[in-house]
């Protein structure tokens, strides 16, 4: 009977979900506390595929069990809250880089180097970006083309999935 | 015990690991291709990880992108259910060596019982029964005549270097041994170059019978009986039941007790499935499945056993829950496979189901993915469902079986259901009486296109 | 062998006898209100007739109504389900009257178990133990005090001529005696103008368990051990389970060969249950239920049985299918009662349904007659569904429970869902340790409106 | 395995119900002849709540489970087809008389005796129209108004359902 909170979570993101798709909304973020334990973190969106802490019901048949996140645990596959959270999808971006692969992000080479690069910073096509581990291999991203960094949109140490935005440069 | 577990499988069968991992209060964790970020299997689990694009190989087959997934969310083991990972030797070494937990045998096992020569050497060993022959090449129509008074007749003859039934001749009595011999060699010489015929006992009309065992790893296996699975399509099966309508109870007992004793001899982990031809009372050995069956549901109805939280108990290094002597046949179970494939030439008809409705009642259990509005995609396999009803005997299961379908709705794509319809009204599948030829048989007649 | 039944009902309990009748070959008839036109009971059945306008005293329970269904449809026999016609007496014997057959007992013991003191006068000297009590008026004090002796304290004193509660009083021991029963018996003088009293066992903590029987009504009778329905609310039962927590095997064979003893004597026909108190390992009979019950798929799931199909054997004068000897009890199993009713005060809530998805996967069982757009009416009760589920042990079936309504979807109106999640929170319900007090009390605290 | 045509018959009602639902016809009604001693006979109709040989899906979900006519046996409930079978819904014609229960039609008083009224005749509010027997009791069913018997919807024996039209009166 461990999962105790997981039914009643449940119900509350059917709510969620239902209140999204009655309202059109695209986005629907919400934190909960439950005791010393437990806390609810809930991002509900509406066409956003991947990067969610949670995977929301998506247009069709919005009720149906959603997943809870877990209670504790590493860091999911997305990015950060505070930089993904914000009503937009970086994913659908024109300039949006996105993750190739599943894997631990790493901004520098090496443990007290400095980044590979910053906001505002000029890259060429074939630069490296940052990197993916993934089972203890470094995986370089290159810049798919030339232009500024506009955003940084993962944080050292941050899981991502496959298809996850990184960086945004035009 | 696990805190949490990672699915790498989609559709029923992840649906199927997870609710056995929530009902243990494990965490799962479910992974996904970008094709399936709306399937039921996501929507399901606690998490979810995007592991790469529709093509399989790029995804559910991508043994780094699991591996990683592992490590974003911490899941301490994986379950493979059946296909995609699940018998791949290399990808349950790389599990273990990332100190991670492979819900299933040992990548040893898999690799065995993966190559079909090792296999059956392995399990003629021990004591399996195979189908008897000449094990190489017959040199002369003296010994072929030993031969097949040994084996006893009907036998086969055939090119040891060929394929696809030329240099194929079947030798019905002894009088007919000479001539099946002696063409048999020249075939072979014409189509390959090189007369050499090996001699096998040849089965008629077979029925498919595997015997479910399990194993905890330690040298104490089980058996669980057998399931017939004779009903199918081009190697694909699409009606399995348990117990199996033409196994006596001595029989079962045989042969269920050389196939736990087999397993148990190898320390086999898990579930795994040894698959027979049977005929005539006598079984022959085809292969081993390291991995659960797609049917198992027959078994665990008949049985009252869950054998999917056994598989996380055992990889947990718990005992096994049950002996032997717990496990007590109760009534009998049928199940189909519901795939998304239109009549009569069964093509592939992924699309949006607009009604999904299940069928309730005693003794009728659904494994489906489906949900209204979801959209089968074109990159999988089109099994969608299993339809599974048990019943205190045969023809209970099978009245009920008829009933459940008549309640089941999927709506928005063709299904194979108006088969099983079909099938229902057959006295030959109503009286049991069926083997591995008779549904190409009774398809080529009954549906043409 | 019956060839077509009528199905006097609606809801899930007609859907759960077409379900049965189906898989025994037998045609259905459903009858049905203008209000329930588009019900599932009228879809699924394979004839229907329209047999009044909504209120049910002017359909299913208008007997003319239901007869002359029987009789334009050429109908043999009458299933009642539960509720509506099925404790009706009068009924049954029209019923016969027309030649046609009643699913279930006679209406002499309906009639018997019907009337209360009857019924407990009936039970008393079949053997079945009742509450010990004076038997009648107690006109002394002394005559008080040998009898609170004799039955053991706590004991109640009632007021003859009472009830709702005014000239009762409980005497705790022997020394609160005196004035327990002067002031009942004061009490009810003022209240009623009669001052005599009874005296009675006081239950404290009781559970209600009840004992499924069968008999075949020509002396052979069987038990299905106990449910335990101790979870109620205004005395509506919302979730129940067999085998009963606190049931030890012992007393499960002592109680349930007296039941089995008793309904044999009587040549009872068919399933019914006898209910008790329950309190310190005694059983006190409350009354028979002549009829099947809401709660019968807890005992099938259980003991594998098919109950109405059961009920159908027997009433076409068949012997039953099980003895004594076959009743095995195989793990656990739980119903929780789905209502449409919005909590905290249970208000029904019709409506339409915008989206219903059952639960699927090993152990779990949906009765409902929801589908997709169905509009649950306002003229009847606020049932919609039950969900059974059947695990190895308790606590198996309890997670099972958890996972499965973690799967349920019933959108468009509120249902008493949330409830069950609430109370799987609990340790009381957690360890099996309630009574028939526990849910009103956990309710006052936990759901104030 | 008695009801080996059922299932198919369900199909097939089935795909009837989704080209009722798709072309938004009021009414479809077919025979099929399966053998020597099995016929199908169905009507499918939108709106019409009674009397019908097979209790149609109803506009909702079409694609219901429905049920199928008996193969055989008395007459079930309803007009007899050629009457009510036209595409309109005699039940909601403001002249109809419809039946207050279940039973069997008697055109007239008893064997061999005239039949109450015939299609023309003029009736005076309270006349007799027609008996439904049900459980052994005659039902004098009276006109409910004075007029003019324009249409008689059920045959003598046959079976209806509570509200069935039996005339129409104006």
């Amino acid at each position: 009977m461990s999962n105790k909170t997981h039914d009643s979570d449940v119900t509350f993101i059917k709510a969620l979900a239902e209140l999204l798709n009655e309202n059109d909304l695209t986005e629907l973020q919400v934190k909960r506390e439950y005791g010393d334990h437990d806390a609810l973190s809930v991002r509900v969106s509406r066409k956003q595929e991947i990067v969610s802490h949670v995977t929301a019901p998506a247009p069709g048949p919005a009720a149906l069990p959603a997943p809870t996140a877990p209670a504790s645990g590493p860091v999911a596959p997305g990015g950060p809250s505070g930089d993904a959270g914000a009503g937009e999808d970086p994913a659908s971006h024109p300039g949006a880089v996105t993750s190739p692969m599943v894997g631990t992000i790493y901004m520098q080479a090496e443990p007290g180097a400095p980044s590979f690069v910053s906001v505002g910073d000029q890259v060429a096509e074939g630069d490296t970006l940052l990197i993916v581990e993934a089972m203890k291999t470094m995986n370089h991203i290159p810049a798919p083309r030339g232009g500024t960094v506009k955003r940084i949109l993962v944080e050292d140490g941050a899981a991502v999935e496959y298809g996850a935005p990184l960086m945004i440069i035009e | 015990m696990f805190d949490k577990i990672l699915v790498a499988n989609r559709g029923e069968i992840a649906l199927r690991v997870i609710r056995a991992a929530r009902e243990m209060g494990i965490q799962t964790v479910a992974v996904h291709s970008t094709a399936d970020a709306d399937a039921m299997h996501v929507r399901m689990a606690d998490e979810s990880v995007c592991i790469g694009p529709p093509p399989s190989t790029e995804s559910y087959l991508s043994i780094p992108a699991i591996i990683a997934a592992c490590e974003v969310t911490g899941a301490q083991a994986i379950h493979p259910g059946y296909g995609f990972l699940s018998e791949n030797a290399n990808f349950v070494q790389i599990v273990e060596d990332h100190d991670l937990t492979f819900i299933g045998p040992t990548a040893e096992h898999i690799r065995v019982m993966g190559d079909k020569i090792t296999a059956k050497d392995t399990m003629k060993a021990l004591g399996v029964p195979c189908v008897p022959g000449s094990d190489g090449g017959v040199p002369t129509l003296d010994e072929a005549r030993r031969l097949g008074e040994e084996i006893g007749y009907p036998v086969i003859i055939k090119a040891t270097a060929g394929g696809g039934g030329r240099g194929m001749k079947v030798a019905e009595t002894a009088a007919d041994m000479e001539k099946a011999f002696m063409t048999a060699r020249s075939e072979s010489k014409a189509a390959f170059g090189n007369d050499e015929v090996y001699i096998e006992k040849y089965l008629q009309k077979p029925r498919h019978i595997e015997i479910q065992v399990f194993g905890d790893g330690k040298g104490r296996a089980v058996h669980l009986g057998e399931r017939d699975c004779s009903l199918q399509r081009r190697h694909q099966k699409v009606l399995e039941e348990a117990p199996g309508p033409c196994i006596t109870e001595e029989e079962r007992a045989r042969i269920g007790k050389t196939c736990a004793d087999a397993v148990a001899a190898i320390n086999y982990t898990g579930a795994g499935t040894i698959e027979f031809l049977y005929e005539d009372g006598e079984f022959y050995f085809i292969e081993m499945n390291t991995r659960l069956q797609v049917e198992h549901p027959v078994t665990e109805a008949i049985f009252g056993v869950d054998l999917v939280q056994e598989q996380i108990r055992v990889a947990e290094g718990h005992p096994m829950s049950f002996m032997q002597e717990d496990l007590v046949i109760n009534g009998h179970a049928i199940e189909v496979r519901i795939n998304a494939e239109k009549l009569p030439d069964f093509a592939p008809r992924p699309g949006r189901i607009t009604q999904f409705h299940a069928p309730g009642g005693l003794g009728v259990r659904i494994d489906s993915a489906l949900y209204d509005g979801y959209t089968i995609p074109p990159y999988y396999d089109s099994l969608i469902g299993k339809l599974i009803v048990h019943g205190r005997d045969r023809n209970a299961a099978l009245t009920r079986l008829n009933r459940a379908l008549g309640e089941l709705i999927v709506d928005g794509v063709d299904t194979t259901v108006p088969l099983f319809h079909a099938l229902l009204q057959e006295p030959d599948i109503q009286s049991g009486n069926y083997n591995i030829h008779w549904l190409e048989k009774w398809l080529a007649t009954n549906l043409q296109g």
